[in-house]
């Protein structure tokens, strides 16, 4: 029942979200990151994402696996996109479901921040000046999935 | 003996070193460090790559010391900016 | 832009969301609440939310308000329903949108905490056995709403 | 001096007591203790009524020593369960 997908087109996040409902849950909860239209006060247009795509799959499966036990269930879907995307599209969505909220917040939070450390995923921002750049990020660590626990 | 490795590039360190991809022939034994100190050994923009890069080996983020193997799949990680 | 309903109608939970996007922000959250099947270890066919309604309205107005404080944005957006619903029905939606994921973490929990503590609706389960009972909650504190935070 | 006040009753206490709303008189100076002493004087089911239960005041939730004034909508509040 646990999703996780690199995606090259546009994401449904109410099909995400619908993706992991349960009649014997109470709480979902869906995270939707989007692209902004501003980056360290500079105007923006849009945002190129690249990827090391097999890897990022797999880092990205991982990542939901671990949310699944913080949840207790295994009802978590995420989605990232990847490509050129414009503001307010979707980047990426985070769905949850759980009989306690409390552990859909920590799940949910789990996953994103799990992404920014360590998906094998790269952003080059288009700059409304016609500049663009490449967003320095996060280091990963060397370590296995379990050690990120 | 030799070792035959394939590196992979990313993002900023494609746009560097102006290619994806490069096949890699190291002393039997080599590890991520040394694979990474013949990189910049090559002079050019592969002098500045970084001296300690993320590296993942197989689509498994790699320590500087893990020993590689033959055909394994070397991918330097530049700083990471998913979500 | 600070949304607060108490309705009698089905939940449109895409439209609580869409209702608080910006293109300056990046992170959007959306809670939702639903009907489940079981309570206390009995299955349970429905729910029936009665309510204080013009105070729950004021009550769900306050909170929202307190929740745009810590998200730093009036991108705020609940709804509760009340009258009988089924199993998997949306009983509440709360959407928040900001520049900031932890303040979006933060809000979204505050209200869904809030709603717990002093919303004044109560519910009667309905079980499969044919009985039904007023589930017992928590006792609202008797201080005005700036003394919640 | 007499004080008029409406007391409306939800969910268990509206099931409890068999109506929505009552109206009272107090005597001048009335607390929300009293209201609900005055309550479950009345013998019956509102004897059943707890001592202190949550109260608001004109849709604003109240200590048992808040005094009342003319014309005050004073709702008995059960154990809420919202969400």
């Amino acid at each position: 029942m646990i999703r996780a997908d690199v995606v090259r087109g546009p994401i449904d996040t109410a099909e995400v979200l619908a993706g992991v409902g349960d009649a014997g849950d109470g709480a979902a909860l869906l995270f939707v990151g989007t692209v902004r239209n501003h980056a360290g006060g500079r105007p923006v247009d849009g945002i190129t994402y690249d990827a090391y795509e097999a890897m990022a799959r797999e880092v990205l499966r991982a990542i939901a696996g671990e949310a699944a036990e913080i949840l207790g269930t295994e009802r978590v879907a995420v989605v990232h996109r990847i490509g050129t995307l414009k503001v307010g599209e979707v980047s990426v969505a985070i769905a949850v479901s759980s009989p306690h909220r409390a552990e859909a917040y920590e799940a949910s939070r789990y996953v994103i921040e799990e992404i920014k450390k360590r998906l094998p995923v790269w952003k080059k921002e288009h700059y409304s000046s016609g500049e663009e750049a490449w967003v320095g990020g996060a280091v990963p660590a060397p370590v296995g999935p379990a050690d990120h626990r | 003996m030799a070792l035959a490795v394939r590196t992979l590039f990313f993002a900023a360190y494609r746009d560097l070193v102006r290619t994806s991809e490069l096949p890699l022939e190291l002393a039997d034994g080599a590890t991520v460090a040394d694979l990474v100190a013949e990189l910049r050994s090559r002079g050019g923009p592969f002098a500045h790559l970084p001296p300690d890069p993320a590296v993942a080996v197989n689509r498994v983020y790699a320590s500087a010391s893990q020993p590689l193997g033959e055909g394994d799949e070397v991918a330097l990680i530049p700083p990471v900016a998913g979500g």
